[in-house]
């Protein structure tokens, strides 16, 4: 029916508007809340013996100088056009700072991601039928929900990284002249860690949206006109939780990225989410402002595709024609 | 079987649900030994926290029964003495960001207008930023100093917390009860009070174990990150010690089994409760 | 002076990197006594003995692993820029310096084949080694002039460590000889040399493209995660035994000890004290230390309560336990301090008796002054060193028995040299690999420029300006050895220890040698290191 | 004979209450039973039991029920693929709620499909065509490949239906099929259920609070009153000589059959909405609506829902600020949103929620519910208005230490009269009255309603009384509004209305409220 595109287009639209409404206010609120830091740029970048000239000067090159809402533009701006400015500390650009760590992370949370979202989905499916698995998944799941990501990390360590036995590398000295792919042993804990890390709750959504839907009416009504379990699992509550469940990714992805800063310590591996800590420490308030936005977009961007499969695979909003 | 009789049933059964719950009592278990531990460790402890007993790294021994740290100080000492400031500050943290998201949570749901459809949508935009990176840029300001840390962990959860109170707010404003006491006109902050506060607490509650639970993960990630007050505490002694994991696991073991069992047991207790308040509003 | 604002922007733009680097450009700015008999010609090749002598010729290629604490974004490949672990890695093995300190700790020619003076100490003349640039061009005087003068006209780093240099009556002889004519006579001239930020580059240098002549080019470079090199067959000292060379960067040194023996690395340069044994107990893994003349330096600050007492400072000095700092901290890993600095400086005075720990003492003396115990003091620290923490932390114990109420406040690297920086009343500063002279010119004098303990003594001044001005050795060694006790008796640093430079080696890494009065390991020469098998 | 069940109890847990207790229930085939009954009479329990399902936490203490041979629970019940195999085939069942019931993503064609799939019969698309056209639907392909969403409510009932009697069952049981439909479907409904039984040979058992519905659709009634059976017989033989006194009960509460009490003063007007228009957003709810309220006179605004009812009477007492239009009391304006109405506006219109689960606040006393009312609109003392608090409740019906129960321990009727109380307790002289029946039990609506007419008559009160339902209108009102889609049908004496309909709408409202009367 055409009042259903209708409506599912107006819905998409305002959902892009959304998250591009969301994104400027957290660049604006980064962006904010990285000025306020105490503490002077051009005095940073010059040192403790700068003479006023020199600060001023600098702070002309900067465009401190400007209003705020100015430096803001002119801030966002350049992100729009790729230059995401240049570090405080190294006076290097920032793109070229963190290419190869933002291809070291990306690796691991892509491949954590590719295989949390199957292992968590079987999880949860096998967890929604009570029964035994359900019993055993369930407590794995509450313990490590419990845990701080860095003790995920270390137990592992402790367990597999030379505590008890010596089989895999505790620390991931990437070479950064090959990809992060090519040197598989140095990945295999730091991903273990993100997939256990990420893992529980998606199992933990997936089994309480599909045990929702299998107390729904319409499962009910299938199991009493005979059909049975496997099928009313798998062909009726699997395609109605899809979207809720796409959703659910989306904040998977969160987990991962939020995971990737306890994980890169444990394992001293070289991607944002170190790179992140000691921007901190050091006050380099330029990469802490891309790796914030770069989060919050990729996040927004991981949110929005969710939200849209969550709308096209709402089965309400299909239409006959 | 009458309405009447249900519910009367029902009503004091919060407490009957939780009794017969063995995963409550085994949080409880876990989150008192630990909590006893972190109170009266200090005066417990064999040796002072930070003196040298011996060598660095020394395996678990007489004098020091889990071995002794990178510094050579007693691990038993440090676990005990470890938790007392660690447990006031995830308590401070947890209630200061409660009580501010609940008040922001309740008057976003309360006064419906622009600058409330505004605020919200800055409060959500928030959660778009990993809590992590949020406290990093907070401490990165303020420093480390433990009420700066404490406040930082305080003020990352608070949209998160308005989040869930609005929510439950607006459930509230549109039922007919709150209509009912808007049409006698009752205030704003007489609603507030007597309609939404009493309603919501239950949501609150829940809530609240939420963010002890995340407030102490966070402040025991940050003192592992090296971000910590550099005071003596778990996340600090696994922060401290995790280089010589080959040498002397026991002083990163005993923080980690620590911590562990705290969390943990936060977390049964937690949805122990949950699960008592869900179950009785069921009815 | 405009090396402070210059000198000043890399100390902050450095504190990225974890361990702060203020002793290099004290070294580098290093202007003091002439060592007459270090101006001798021909590689000094004495030195400690290495752990393996064995040379081997690799059939393969042979890629030697080297870890570090830490690179980071800051890492220049400009030697003349460079301020952190990473730069002064890519200069030592990208380029030369005329000058080097080698393994007894004294300085010999390096890309120099001479440093001789003339008959006054401020002409000398440098000859050079029949080196070439990894473009196959040879290393001429002219690109020696073109460095120096590179350094003044675009107001680097080493400009301001070089006063005396005019950069004017810097002149080419001949292919091989370069003449400086100094401002004023500087006997120190070889030793100021020694940097890696003094890293002669080619006249046409394009830091985007480093061609230099050290033993290694530049093959990669992945800031703040590693550096790789190639060797360069045609280094005019001899290939280095290694072909290839990764230097890879870890956030501490917890990691980058269990990378050594997880076999992910050959070399672990900053091996933790506190993980020798993690290296000793692992096969196939051995632990290589000398002792250095760096060290971890408390600064008391004259200008703050109660440190404008000297009795407090005293009894301060008094209330640290040197051995058990050793002990505990270092895991016995370094030597004894006695408040002065540099004992591998010829005029370091041994005769002043060690101090030891007097808990008792130092209350008296606090008592005696009229204080009541205990005293309560800021000690503000960071973690410039990965040690650093851990020494603040055995101080505020130490004290504690001696009438000291220390309270230790740790903030982060960039908050420590912030805007705060000098006016903590107790800190811990990473100095070192200096002479006396150099130290005293830097850190002691009224005018020195990182005296952050305001210490003004002048008796000490006075024998600092005659001593630096007199030639002859004994009557030198005399007037220092009375600078040192007055540092000794009322001096507002404490020097509890030397930090030994510790190393994990896996057992197949050969060539490994000492370098008493460098900074890093091996001086950051890997240049020396093989690998057999 | 169809089905059997025999001496059937069935019980929470191993030792606790019955659901249902010892039940004996004999099925013929194209007969419809109608099993009647209240909230908590276990119809709905034994109306799964017959497809051998028990609800959570439920046991089968005692007894067996069977269909065409197959045993569903019992000793020796089927389970498993023979338990599939009976339901939907040998007997199928009809849910309460099609929105909820039809898979929502699987097009009509996909759910027939899914049924023979899963009892491995062969359906051809005819069959689907024949079964969609008797139960009164298109039969075209373009229809079967609709989803349920693209349905209306009566539409998605027939299609459950339809799926019912598709594999041509011995039994056919029907759970309050014709909850949430407007009363024209309904009726539809109904007979549909008894055409199907008739034609296909099925026993059809229709589960339903609705006894004038049962009394049109079923051969037999069954009468159940906590999980026993109290009454069977023919609707006739029901109505003619009911001997259970609970049966008596219901009759008695569907037969309401008074009149309004006299209006005190018909000529003044207390209320008047004049060129009411509101809405949600862009979506308009009323459209230009009129109405007047004299003094002592009872309006019934009367529509199904979504015809604007209930936006009519927020708007009224201030609770639906987002309308064009005046409200005038006494002539006076009315400010749009409450808190702008002074007090005494505010204490002459009081309301009366539809729901009484959720109009009082469950975290406080009744009589303090009720207490506020007085303590904010009278300015009474605490102690005062407590007092007042308790001698309404009394008023309304409920006893002096109802004040200190809390809501959740009242039932329904007991929570409508203490909403009732807090309106009292205002001092009110209108009182607007929002479906406060709808989600009562037949014999405590009974009651309400008896209470509504005895307050109004003893004080003298004008109201508003919104209800879907023209009988109950007939019951209160001395005057009806018939809304439809926000729009003001036609308007009148009661009397007038309900004997001379003008609109085809209203006419159809009237004769569904005449069922089987």
């Amino acid at each position: 029916m055409s009042r259903t595109t209708q409506v599912s287009t107006r819905l998409i639209i305002r959902r892009v508007l959304t998250g591009v409404a969301m994104l400027v206010t957290v660049s604006v609120l980064v962006f904010v809340a990285t000025q306020a830091l105490p503490g002077d740029i051009a005095r940073t970048i010059l040192g403790q013996n700068a003479t006023a000239e020199q600060l001023t000067q600098l702070r002309g090159e900067l465009g401190l100088d400007l209003p705020v809402w100015q430096q803001y533009l002119h801030w966002a701006t350049g992100l729009l056009t790729g230059d995401l400015g240049t570090s405080l500390a190294s006076g290097s650009p920032v793109a070229e700072l963190l290419r190869v760590r933002v291809l070291n992370s990306l690796t691991v949370v892509l491949i954590a991601l590719v295989i949390t979202l199957p292992l968590g989905l079987l999880l949860g499916l096998a967890a929604a039928r009570r029964g035994p698995a359900d019993v055993g998944i369930s407590a794995a799941v509450q313990t490590i929900l419990s845990l701080p990501e860095f003790v995920v990390g270390i137990v592992l360590v402790v367990l597999f990284g030379g505590g008890l036995f010596r089989w895999l590398p505790p620390t991931s000295p990437l070479d950064p002249r090959q990809l992060a792919w090519n040197q598989p042993r140095l990945l295999i804990l730091p991903i273990a860690t993100m997939v256990l890390i990420a893992l529980p709750h998606l199992v933990e959504a997936t089994k309480t949206l599909l045990r929702e839907e299998l107390a729904s009416d319409y499962v009910r009504w299938a199991r009493l006109s005979g059909l049975g379990d496997v099928r009313l699992l798998t062909g009726y509550a699997l395609p109605n939780v899809l979207g809720p469940i796409s959703q659910v990714a989306g904040v998977t992805v969160n987990y991962l990225l939020g995971g990737v800063v306890a994980v890169e310590t444990v394992f001293a591996f070289p991607g944002i989410g170190s790179e992140l800590v000691a921007a901190v420490a050091a006050r380099d308030i330029v990469v802490v402002q891309v790796i914030a936005i770069g989060i919050a977009a990729v996040l927004l961007v991981t949110f929005l595709i969710a939200d849209l499969i969550g709308l096209l695979t709402n089965p309400r909003l299909r239409r006959s024609r | 079987m009458s309405l009447h009789a249900q519910h009367s049933k029902t009503s004091t059964s919060v407490w009957h649900f939780l009794r017969s719950d063995p995963r409550l009592w085994a949080g409880a278990v876990a989150v008192a030994a630990v909590v006893l531990l972190a109170i009266a460790g200090p005066w417990l402890a064999p040796h002072d926290p930070s003196a040298f007993v011996g060598r660095l790294y020394l395996r678990p021994n007489a004098t020091s029964w889990l071995g002794t740290d990178v510094l050579g100080r007693d691990v038993l000492s440090r676990l005990l003495a470890g938790g007392r400031l660690f447990l006031i500050q995830g308590l401070a943290a947890a209630t200061f960001g409660v009580l501010a998201g609940v008040l922001l949570g309740i008057l976003l749901g309360v006064t419906k207008g622009r600058t409330a459809a505004f605020l919200l949508f800055c409060s959500d935009s928030v959660m778009v930023i990993p809590q992590i990176l949020l406290v990093l840029l907070i401490l990165a300001a303020f420093g480390s100093a433990p009420l700066t840390l404490t406040i930082a962990v305080a003020l990352a959860q608070v949209a998160y917390t308005a989040r869930v109170i609005f929510a439950a707010t607006g459930r509230v404003t549109t039922e007919d009860y709150y209509r009912a006491a808007r049409a006698v006109g009752m205030g704003t902050g007489s609603l507030v009070l007597r309609e939404v506060l009493p309603n919501v607490a239950p949501a609150v509650l829940v809530e609240y174990g939420v963010r002890l639970s995340i407030s102490f993960v966070a402040l025991a990630s940050l003192s592992y990150l090296g971000f910590g007050s550099g005071d003596v505490d778990w996340g600090a002694m696994i922060h401290e010690n995790q280089g010589g994991i080959a040498l002397q696991p026991w002083a990163v073991v005993a923080p980690v089994l620590v911590l562990a069992a705290f969390l943990l047991g936060m977390n049964l207790l937690r949805d122990a409760v949950a699960r008592a308040l869900a179950a009785r509003s069921a009815r | 002076m405009e090396t402070a604002s210059a000198t000043g922007s890399n100390e902050t733009g450095a504190s990225r990197a974890r361990p702060f680097r203020l002793l290099s450009r004290l070294t580098a700015l290093a202007a003091a006594a002439a060592l007459l008999t270090a101006c001798s010609t021909g590689p000094a090749a004495t030195g400690s003995s290495p752990v393996t002598a064995e040379s081997s010729s690799p059939a393969g290629p042979t890629v030697l692993r080297v870890g570090v604490v830490s690179l980071s974004d800051a890492d220049a490949l400009d030697p003349a820029k460079a301020t952190t672990t990473g730069g002064y890695i890519a200069s030592r093995q990208l380029f030369d310096t005329l000058t080097e300190y080698g393994t007894d700790g004294s300085w010999k020619p390096q890309l120099a084949a001479s440093v001789t003076p003339g008959t006054t100490a401020d002409k000398w003349t440098v000859t050079l080694n029949a080196a070439k640039w990894s473009d196959g061009k040879p290393v001429t005087a002219a690109d020696v002039v073109a460095t120096v003068k590179r350094w003044f006209a675009k107001k680097l780093p080493p400009a301001g460590s070089l006063p005396f240099i005019d950069p004017n009556k810097v002149t080419a002889t001949d292919d091989k000889t370069v003449q400086f004519t100094l401002k004023y006579p500087t006997v120190t001239f070889p030793e100021a040399l020694t940097s890696p930020t003094m890293a002669i580059v080619p006249a046409d240098f394009d830091p985007a493209k480093p061609i230099g002549s050290g033993p290694f080019v530049l093959a990669s470079n992945d800031p703040g995660v590693q550096l790789s090199f190639t060797a360069n067959a045609d280094y005019f000292g001899g290939a280095p035994a290694a072909s290839e060379l990764e230097v890879k960067s870890f956030p501490d040194s917890a990691s980058a000890a269990s990378a050594l023996t997880a076999g992910q690395i050959d070399v672990d340069a900053s091996l933790d004290p506190s993980l020798v044994d993690t290296v000793k107990t692992a096969e196939g893994y051995q632990v290589f230390d000398y002792a250095t003349s760096g060290s971890l330096t408390w600064v008391m600050n004259t200008k703050q309560k109660p440190f404008d007492d000297p009795a407090v400072r005293q009894a301060l000095r008094l209330a640290v336990d040197r051995q058990q700092l050793i002990d505990q901290v270092y895991n016995g890993y370094g030597t004894l301090g006695n408040d002065v600095f540099n004992p591998f400086d010829p005029m370091y005075n041994s005769g002043l008796a060690q101090r030891t720990y007097d808990p008792e003492a130092a209350k008296k003396l606090l008592t005696d002054a009229g204080y009541t115990l205990p005293v309560k003091v800021e000690l503000v620290g960071t973690n410039n060193q990965p040690t650093s923490e851990r020494q603040n932390q055995a101080l505020v114990q130490q004290a504690k028995a001696a009438g000291f109420d220390v309270e230790y406040k740790f903030v982060d690297s960039a908050t420590f040299y912030g805007d705060a920086y000098g006016t903590y009343p107790l800190s811990l500063s990473y100095w070192g690999f200096l002479g006396i002279f150099d130290q005293a010119a830097f850190t002691v004098t009224k005018t020195a420029p990182y005296n952050s303990s305001h210490w003004v003594n002048p008796e000490f001044d006075k024998l600092y300006n005659e001593a630096i001005t007199t030639v002859e050795d004994t009557k030198r060694k005399e007037l220092v050895a009375g600078m040192q006790q007055i540092e000794y008796d009322s001096g507002a640093y404490i020097v509890p220890l030397f930090l030994s430079t510790v190393v994990g080696l896996s057992d197949k890494v050969t060539g490994a040698q000492a370098y008493p009065n460098s900074d890093g390991a091996f001086g950051y020469n890997f240049r020396i290191l093989g690998l057999k098998g | 004979m169809t089905a059997q069940v025999a001496e059937l109890s069935i019980g929470v847990g191993s030792d606790g209450p019955l659901i249902v207790d010892g039940l004996e229930l004999e099925l013929a085939a194209g007969e419809v039973v109608g099993i009647a009954g209240e909230t908590g009479s276990g119809k709905t329990t034994l109306g799964l039991a017959l497809l051998g399902h028990l609800g959570p936490g439920l046991q089968l203490r005692r007894g067996r029920v069977s269909a065409a041979g197959v045993e569903l629970l019992g000793p020796a019940a089927a389970t498993g693929s023979q338990l599939r195999a009976a339901r939907g085939r040998t007997i199928a069942y009809v849910p309460q709620d099609p929105a909820g019931a039809l898979a929502p993503h699987l097009r009509l064609e996909a759910a027939f499909a899914e049924l023979a799939r899963a009892h491995r019969v062969e359906l051809s698309p005819d069959r689907r065509a024949e079964l969609l056209t008797r139960v009164g639907l298109p039969g075209d392909d373009a229809f079967a490949r609709r989803y349920p969403h693209e349905l209306s409510g009566g539409q998605q009932q027939r299609v459950a239906i339809a799926l019912a009697f598709c594999l041509t069952p011995s039994v056919v049981v029907m759970d309050e099929p014709t909850t949430g439909l407007d009363v024209t479907t309904k009726l539809l409904i109904a007979d549909l259920a008894r055409e199907l039984a008739a034609s296909e040979g099925a026993s059809v058992v229709f589960i339903s609070h609705d006894l004038p519905l049962l009394f049109r659709v079923a051969q037999r009634l069954v009468v159940m009153h906590e999980g026993r059976v109290v009454e069977t017989g023919t609707p006739t033989a029901l109505l003619e000589h009911a001997e259970h006194p609970y049966t008596q009960r219901l009759l008695a509460a569907w037969r309401l059959g008074g009149s309004p009490a006299p209006a005190s003063d018909g000529t003044r007007q207390v209320l008047s909405v004049r060129g009411l228009s509101a809405g949600y957003g862009d979506v308009q709810i009323l459209h230009d609506l009129d109405l007047s309220l004299g003094v002592g006179e009872c309006l019934a605004v009367v529509g199904e829902s979504g015809s604007g009812k209930t936006t009519t009477a927020r708007a009224i007492s201030g609770l639906h600020a987002e309308h064009s239009g005046r409200i005038l009391l006494y002539g006076e304006p009315l400010a749009a949103e409450v808190a702008k109405r002074d007090r005494a506006q505010r204490r002459a219109i009081q309301y009366v929620f539809q729901n009484p689960w959720g109009s009082l606040n469950p975290r406080r006393r009744v009589g303090a519910s009720v207490a506020i009312t007085a303590q904010y609109l009278r300015g009474l003392n605490r102690s005062d208005a407590e007092a007042l608090a308790v001698q309404t409740l009394r008023d309304v019906g409920l006893r002096a230490d109802h004040a200190q129960a809390m809501p959740q321990h009242l039932s329904g009727g007991q929570r409508q009269r203490a909403a009732l109380a807090r309106a009292l307790a205002a001092g009110p002289e209108v009182l607007v009255c929002d479906e406060v029946t709808s989600s009562l039990d037949a014999s405590v609506q009974a009651d309400i309603v008896a209470l509504l007419k005895q307050i109004q008559a003893e004080r003298g009160l004008s109201m508003v009384f919104i209800t879907h339902d023209l009988a109950l209108a007939g019951e209160l009102a001395h005057r009806v509004a018939v809304l439809k889609d926000g729009r003001l049908l036609e308007t009148g004496p009661t009397r007038d209305v309900l004997a001379h309909p003008q609109h085809d709408y209203t006419a159809e409202l009237v004769r569904a409220a005449r069922l089987a009367g």
